[in-house]
């Protein structure tokens, strides 16, 4: 019986690492559910917009895959699990028993009951996926004007790509301001000044209400505002929810699957890991969704090591994420608005307006819950591993605030340990 | 901006090579007396040609070499009383109204005997050693020797020495690190040379300045200094080294104190000395328990009494007029060794007009008093050590061939860690981190590099004396010391040929 | 495997292992070239922090478990057979996670290319016989290249 | 003390021409180990007569002629030395520690009124009979402990008077100067001391008796070149007692010990123990500070 | 108590401090009395042993003694030579009588008790560190240069003996830097060193003076600590730790090391590297 793991991006590609750790020798098999090897799925934005070429998307190399003795199921679909029998059925009638499951099916485009119908049309797509990255390369020079429906992450790189691709692009976002759960008020200023820079139509508080359709192809859009505009291509970004349709009721699910530190399900030799799963988040202090690329990579290789008999837990996922949008970018962490969950937040602000920089600390009870910065990503990477350790807020006031982020403000025996660390950053807990 | 207006000229001009400065920053952030600095608006480094002491410091730290220091030859009517040098020193009197002071050896033009000396070498009469091959034999010992010794041979021929010799040190290489205090230079720079003193079975010396509890571990390979200031002197110090030291003198101040100003004495150097922090180190002029010969005899043997005669004790003192009846004496007041200090020996701090004017040459100095203990009959009652201005291994050797047992090298050493010889010692900033206390800058000198550097020197001036002696067909130091046949004079005349004791070249 | 480590004893905070690493990461790898002639100034991929006295250089460890490559979401950074840490320009999308993801801030914008957003890392001078050049530039042996196994 | 006959004969003719020699005999030695190549020793009770005072020498007085013949000895006839030239008055001196030359003399067949010994480490010269102390001339005795860096100029001082150092020794020339000062220009002994320690210009300025800092200025301007710098401390004997004196900023130790009505001037108190048994008083002088030690029938001042 | 009589009359000093070192060091004798010392050097010199000590009770001890010596306690009954306590690092000395030239030479710690007077340069560069005090209490007359170069410790002069003498000669703490000195007297001494200025004690001198007072005549019993300390004292302090900082060529300041990467300018490192 092998190692099986459902689903195929980052989560499973790490996962397989981790099992190579411990076990060098028992198989691996992939289910697949797109025919594509293992690939960065936002970089079909990249692709799209030219930056790069779809050969060099594929997160392994080919040789990959044989040198870890790792058998790909592509365009394989996996129906059910029966955890009794300890097998998995498959689209194509067979079914695998496994000695250890991995779920790592990741996360479907959220689509709305009111534009499901529309999605078979030429010029409506989620974008997702390789297969909506080539749905819309098909069309994508005879289209002019595009609108993205939802301003978060996916939309507003999708409308970078399609604006270095010389598209008229509209935005309609529910809230009153884009990437809602990672930015604050003011930092979104900055997106909505470059959006306009670039000229992206931008409808906030909106969405659209009804499409005309015209052979097959939307053709106009009325928003909830009104507003109308002529468009050729449609694209739903409203948001990912876990790919949690196949698995069986025994396992625990709230809105992902439940695991615990060491990425176990609720049924023994099952596991789970990356976007689909709701794990212990280090800000927050329970267990949350948290669809980010980062945590499903560390989710996977401890589920990798796990599955492969070690005792390795999680320290537990810190929500961050950068993204920028032509010239400005952002860098955010844990809890953007604190003021919905936490009473006594204290927030430090720095503004540098020459430089469009614009930098926000939210601290609980001395200890940074969160963190917002625009155009200031420089070594950043220290304030990762400041929420990650919980240390204390005031102790290192001038390390978050200045711009001479380093290790010069920590006290000497804590840097001289850290910046000489001879096996790097140990985020695991080792029991 | 200061605007103090100054009638003095600039020493050095900084002249950087604008194509090939790559804006590092490297010189202006290394530079501790702000000779260069970084224009932001036309993104250019520029340099303060005034406050360039010429260490050459930026020099070797520039990644691309675009700097180069030229002297400032002299702005005014050449003069041949008053060089520049002189209206120099004038015009800083005239502004500061001050004693100058002065860093390292005098640079004055005194005649350099050793350049004026020539080394015999064996030509078909007598065949010179191959030192690759064969023993070459450099190890000294220092200390007082018996004029005759007893041996009895008991039943079965073994003989045995009745006679109890008294403390020697043993040195595998005639060259001992001068007296360097620690708080004249860094702590580092004192770790350097213990270490490679150590490493190389030769010794370094603690200078007046006491020793740091970090060096007792060199103890075995150090030469404890008791000066009139007593820093840091107390029985476990006497006893730490493996031999002490009496400083009555120094070869660039004779006759006058030391002064090591409150600012540089920080925690290290106060627990060392065991006095106040920031307080004036000051070592008055004379020992003021020494005013004749008998209090010197008086303080080698309460020094003996309290390291239980298990130590030697040398006596050192700079190269005066009546030196050789000095040594004399000092040799008959029971001193194991005499160490004499040359004019032209190095320092941290003294007035300029001392070091330039006072005190003889170290060349005639050893020869009158290796010629002078001889004629007395008592030259092996101690050893004699050469200091001030040794430049290279020849002057080791033609020091040697004139008498002396050893050399002290204190310049040397310090160029071994870096030093420029800017001769701005006193001013406590030293860029190359050995004549300072700041701490951004005594960490330039990485001890394990000074000690490698300064062993190189050694093991280097070891092999070439062991080449001149095979050269010469001597196979043991011991042959060449005083044996002044090996010295040839040229363009020496009398008096000094007599006082050297040599004859000129080709006769 | 051999790492970098460094001593901040010793460090004197002139910056020379900074321009060691811009020169041996240019193609011309000649001081005067690649400052003024270069189409793309290289950035150092080591960092001097100074502060008062206290001066000290640090850059990546080449991590067991390292944040970067998690946080890399095309695969351009990868982990060799023998340990280090690579990047390969071409698969980089310029999303920057890898420098807010890394704990010690040694992943650094490529700052003077403008034509793509790339990063620039520590590759321990991979191919430089020699060893790395900020340990070679260094006057004061304030940066060290040995083993220092678990 | 001669070094070899011929200086004995020379000398011996020479005393004849000058002196009317009334007794001329050895002086009595016990040859011992510890006394290696001794000089020989002579002593001569001469008296000076009218007709032998011959040329400009007529002019002189008693004492300046023994002064200048005893310089004349020293200086031309080789291998000569003068050991001393006084009235009941004997200066036995040599290279060895003192007891031994107090054997090799058999100084126990001797009494005195007043006794100064000397141990010389030498220092400037190396050690030989004639640079012993003490240094005598005519009735006064020096021992010196200590070096004078003002030696030079001393010496300078008291040749431009007639006198000629010959001794190599710097205490010589304070034998000199006392004959100088106290004989010649007859001065009395506290100023000859206040000449060698006078006190330092800033003592002078601030002494309200007018005529005593004139007293002192005046010393100072006549005589700076008689001034003796440099640490020392010593003893003057002459034919009334002793005088102890140190330098004027006592870098020499020198302290009185009374013991019954005997008085003692040493470096050390407890080597004042090794001669007598009970010591009544001790006085550690002032820098500088004379200590005058007359007999009871002395009447000069 | 295991202590050992030695008759020192014609010993000399190398047979005596070996006995003396033989016995405290090998046997552990605690105390060892000297009779009929006859000047001979370095009694007590380099010993270490904190709980032994030597009693010399006739005849007169000769210079340095108790040199080095780092722990013992040395009585003299009479008088004592020069260089008492030279470079003394701990242990006490009483000397129940005058004391020569030279006491305390470059003192690090320690106390000594003299009864009588003491001669000049007397406590010349005693230096203190932290909790290591030198102090030496001189119940009758001190001469020149009384604690010339100090650099730390406590002198005090008492005057007990009233002749006529001045309390303390000319020069007295000339180039002090550091310590303090305690003089009873009246009237103020005349040619005080340039470097000190006449204060009155305080609160905390009064402490010190009293243990000190105490303490001495706890050892020479015919004198009362109250009697004395109801006399007037002065106190002498050094006005500055760096007496000759004006003498020298100042030479240029010491510039501190600027905050940022270039000495003059602050790098903006937000332009730079964000």
């Amino acid at each position: 019986m092998s190692y099986v793991i459902i689903g195929n991006g980052p989560a499973a590609i790490a996962a397989c690492e981790g099992i190579r750790k411990y076990d060098k020798d028992r198989e691996i098999i992939i289910i697949s559910k797109e025919d594509q090897y293992a690939y960065g799925r936002p970089l079909i934005t990249y692709q799209i917009a030219g930056i790069v070429k779809k050969e060099d998307m594929y997160l392994r190399r080919p040789e990959f895959y044989k040198e870890n003795n790792i058998k790909v199921l592509l365009g394989k679909e996996a129906i059910s699990i029966d955890s009794k029998s300890k097998t998995v059925k498959i689209s194509d009638g067979s079914s695998i028993g496994y000695h250890k499951l991995l779920i790592a099916s990741g996360g479907t485009p959220f689509v709305p009951p009111t534009y499901k119908e529309y999605l078979t049309k030429e010029n409506v797509m989620t974008f997702i996926k390789w297969a909506d990255m080539e749905k819309l390369e098909s069309i994508i020079d005879t289209i002019e004007n595009v609108l993205i429906i939802g301003g978060g992450l996916i939309g507003i790189k999708a409308a970078e790509a399609l604006v270095m691709r010389g598209k008229n692009v509209y935005i309609a976002e529910l809230s009153k301001r884009v990437l809602p759960t990672v930015i604050d008020d003011y930092g979104s200023y900055y997106f909505h000044k470059e959006l306009e820079k670039n000229n992206v139509g931008l409808f906030l508080e909106d969405t659209v209400d009804s499409f005309k359709i015209k052979k097959n192809r939307v053709e106009k859009a009325v928003l909830k505002s009104g507003n109308t505009i002529n468009i050729d291509a449609v694209i739903i970004a409203i948001g990912v929810k876990p790919e949690i349709s196949f698995i069986d009721k025994e396992i625990k699910t709230n809105v992902g699957i439940i695991v615990d530190d060491m990425m176990k399900t609720s049924v023994s030799d099952i596991y789970a890991a990356g976007d689909v799963t709701e794990c212990y988040d280090i800000v927050y202090g329970s267990k949350r969704l948290g669809p980010i690329w980062v945590s499903a990579s560390e989710q996977g290789r401890i589920a990798g090591y796990n599955m492969a008999g070690a005792n390795i837990t999680y320290r537990g996922r810190l929500l961050m994420n950068s993204i920028s949008f032509m010239k400005t970018n952002l860098t955010s962490y844990g809890i953007i608005n604190p003021e919905l969950e936490y009473t006594n937040v204290e927030v430090f602000e720095y503004k540098r307006d020459d430089l469009d920089i614009y930098r926000r600390i939210n601290v609980v009870n001395n200890r940074v819950v969160g963190a917002v910065f625009i155009n200031s990503i420089y070594r950043k990477g220290i304030i990762t591993r400041f929420m990650i350790e919980g240390l204390p807020f005031d102790k290192y006031k001038e390390l978050l605030l200045s711009p001479n982020i380093g290790f010069i403000n920590f006290e000497k025996e804590y840097r001289v340990k850290e910046i000489n660390s001879i096996t790097g950053y140990k985020k695991a807990r080792i029991v | 901006m200061k605007f103090t207006f100054s009638l003095k000229p600039e020493n050095f001009i900084i002249e950087r090579d604008d194509e090939r400065c790559i804006r590092c920053g490297a010189c202006v952030q290394q530079c501790a007396y702000n000779a260069h600095y970084y224009l932001e608006e036309k993104d250019k480094v520029l340099g303060i040609n005034h406050n360039c002491v010429g260490d050459g410091r930026c020099v070797a730290i520039c990644p691309t070499n675009a700097i180069r220091i030229k002297q400032a030859e002299n702005p005014y009517r050449p003069n041949y009383n008053w060089t520049k040098e002189r209206m120099m020193d004038l015009y800083e009197q005239a502004e500061n109204g001050t004693v100058l002071l002065v860093g390292m050896g005098a640079p004055t033009p005194h005649p350099v005997y050793w350049d004026k000396i020539v080394l015999n070498a064996s030509q078909v009469t007598n065949p010179s050693i191959d030192p690759l091959r064969e023993p070459m034999e450099v190890k000294t010992f220092l200390g007082s020797k018996p004029d005759k010794i007893e041996v009895v041979f008991d039943k079965n021929h073994k003989p045995e020495i009745k006679t109890r010799i008294t403390p020697q040190l043993e040195l595998e290489v005639p060259i001992m690190f001068a007296a360097m205090s620690f708080g004249a230079i860094s702590l580092n720079a004192c770790k350097s040379l213990a270490k490679a003193a150590s490493e190389m079975g030769t010794f370094w010396n603690t200078g007046e300045g006491g020793l740091h509890k970090d060096l007792y571990k060199y103890g075995k390979n150090t030469i404890v200094q008791v000066a009139s200031g007593r820093f840091g002197v107390h029985v476990d110090y006497l006893k730490a080294g493996a031999a002490v030291e009496i400083k009555i003198g120094q070869g660039a101040k004779p006759g006058i104190g030391g002064h090591l100003p409150g600012e540089k004495v920080n925690h290290e150097i106060s627990v060392t000395r065991a006095m106040p922090e920031g307080s004036d180190a000051i070592s008055p002029a004379p020992h003021h328990d020494i005013y004749s010969i008998e209090d010197l005899r008086q303080l080698i043997y309460s020094i003996k009494e309290a390291t239980d005669y298990e130590k030697p004790v040398f006596v050192k003192i700079s190269a005066v007029h009546n030196v050789a009846a000095i040594a004399s004496g000092i040799v008959r007041a029971g001193a194991d060794a005499v160490v004499i200090d040359g004019i032209r020996g190095g320092t941290g701090a003294a007035p300029k007009i001392i070091r330039d004017n006072v005190g003889i040459p170290i060349e005639l100095a050893i020869a009158v008093v290796d010629e002078r203990l001889r004629k007395e009959g008592i030259r092996n009652h101690a050893s004699l050590i050469a200091a001030g201005g040794f430049r290279n291994s020849a002057d080791v050797i033609k020091a040697i061939a004139l008498g002396a047992d050893a050399v002290y090298i204190g310049t040397a050493a310090l160029m071994t860690l870096g030093c420029h010889v800017c001769g701005m010692c006193y001013k406590g900033i030293c860029n190359w981190g050995i004549a300072t206390q700041r701490d951004d800058l005594t960490k330039r000198l990485n001890p394990e590099i000074g000690a490698e550097r300064a062993k190189n020197l050694l093991k280097g001036w070891k092999h070439e004396i062991q080449e001149m002696l095979g050269a010469m067909g001597i196979n043991s130091i011991g042959s060449l010391r005083g044996n002044r046949l090996n010295l040839r004079a040229v363009d020496i005349h009398e008096p000094y040929l007599s006082i050297l004791g040599i004859k000129p070249a080709g006769a | 495997m051999k790492k970098l480590y460094f001593r901040e004893e010793w460090c004197v905070g002139c910056g020379r292992c900074e321009v060691a690493c811009a020169i041996e990461h240019s193609e011309s790898k000649h001081p005067v070239i690649s400052y003024f002639f270069e189409k793309v100034r290289q950035t150092p991929r080591i960092i001097v922090e100074r502060k008062g006295n206290i001066s000290f250089a640090n850059t990546c460890r080449h991590c067991e478990e390292p944040d970067c490559v998690n946080a890399c979401i095309s695969g351009a950074l990868y982990k060799d057979l023998s340990g280090k840490i690579l990047y390969d320009p071409a698969k980089c999308v310029g999303c920057y996670s890898c420098i807010m993801a890394c704990p010690y801030g040694a992943i650094m914008k490529d700052l003077n290319r403008k034509e793509r957003k790339q990063i620039v890392k520590c590759d321990l001078c991979n191919k430089r016989e020699g060893g790395p050049a900020c340990v070679e530039a260094c006057p004061n042996r304030a940066i060290v290249f040995e083993e220092r196994g678990e | 003390m001669y070094e070899h006959n011929k200086a004995k004969e020379e000398t011996e003719l020479f005393l004849n021409n000058y002196f009317r020699v009334i007794k001329a005999e050895e002086i009595p030695t016990k040859q011992i180990p510890e006394i290696k190549s001794s000089p020989l020793h002579y002593r001569y009770f001469i008296e000076i007569v009218d007709n032998k005072k011959t040329g400009s020498l007529s002019l002189l007085t008693e004492e300046d002629y023994v002064v200048n013949r005893v310089v004349y000895i020293n200086k031309n006839i080789e291998g000569a030395f003068v050991v001393s030239s006084g009235k009941n008055f004997g200066a036995f001196k040599g290279v060895g520690f003192p007891e031994d030359i107090s054997k090799f003399f058999m100084l126990e067949n001797y009494k005195a009124y007043a006794w100064t010994a000397h141990n010389r480490f030498p220092t400037n010269t190396p050690g030989w009979w004639g640079g012993a102390h003490p240094f005598t001339l005519l009735d006064f005795s020096i021992v010196h402990n200590g070096e004078l860096s003002s030696y030079g100029i001393n010496k300078r001082y008291v040749e431009m008077f007639g006198y000629e150092c010959t001794m190599l020794t710097d205490t010589e020339v304070v034998a000199y100067l006392v004959d100088l000062l106290v004989r010649k220009h007859g001065l009395p002994f506290k100023t000859v001391c206040d000449i060698f320690s006078p006190p330092t210009w800033d003592v002078i300025q601030n002494m309200e008796d007018i005529k005593l800092k004139e007293y002192y200025k005046t010393l100072r301007i006549v005589y700076g070149s008689a001034l003796l710098n440099g640490p020392f401390a010593f003893i003057i004997g002459f034919n009334g007692g002793l005088i102890g004196l140190s330098d004027r900023i006592k870098l020499r130790p020198l302290v009185v010990v009374e013991s019954g009505n005997t008085v003692y001037l040493s470096s050390e108190e407890s080597s004042v123990l090794e001669v007598c048994d009970k010591i009544d008083r001790v006085y550690h002088p002032e820098a500088g500070e004379p200590v005058f030690i007359f007999y009871n029938d002395y009447k000069g001042e | 108590m295991n202590s050992i009589t030695i008759d020192a009359l014609n010993l000399y000093y190398r047979e005596l401090n070996f006995k003396i070192k033989e016995a405290v060091r090998k046997e552990g004798i605690k105390k060892v009395i000297i009779k009929n010392a006859r000047g001979q050097r370095f009694i007590g010199t380099g010993l270490k042993e904190k709980d032994v000590e030597i009693i010399i009770e006739s005849g007169v001890p000769g210079n340095d003694l108790a040199m080095f010596m780092d722990g013992p306690t040395v009585k003299v009954f009479g008088n004592a030579q020069d260089g008492v306590g030279n470079t003394m690092n701990n242990g006490k000395v009483f000397i129940h009588g005058d004391a020569g030239d030279v006491i305390c030479y470059g003192m690090r710690n320690g106390k000594i008790f003299i009864k009588g007077n003491v001669g000049y340069r007397v406590g010349i560069h005693m230096k203190e560190y932290k909790d290591m005090i030198p102090s030496i209490v001189v119940g009758g007359k001190a001469g020149d240069f009384f604690g010339e170069y100090m650099a730390g410790g406590i002198g005090v002069v008492l005057g007990l003996n009233n002749d006529d003498k001045p309390i303390v000669g000319r020069y007295c703490a000339t180039g002090m830097h550091g310590g303090v000195i305690y003089i009873r007297t009246e009237k103020i001494p005349t040619y005080l060193g340039k470097e000190v200025k006449i204060f009155e004690l305080n609160e905390s001198d009064k402490e010190k003076l009293k243990s000190l007072i105490e303490e001495f005549c706890q050892e020479f019993k015919e004198y009362k600590a109250e009697d004395i300390l109801k006399s007037r004292f002065i106190k002498l302090i050094p006005v500055s730790k760096r007496p000759y900082g004006r003498l020298y060529s100042p030479g240029n300041h010491f510039p501190l090391p600027e905050e940022n990467y270039f000495s003059n300018k602050k790098i903006d490192i937000e332009k730079k590297y964000y």
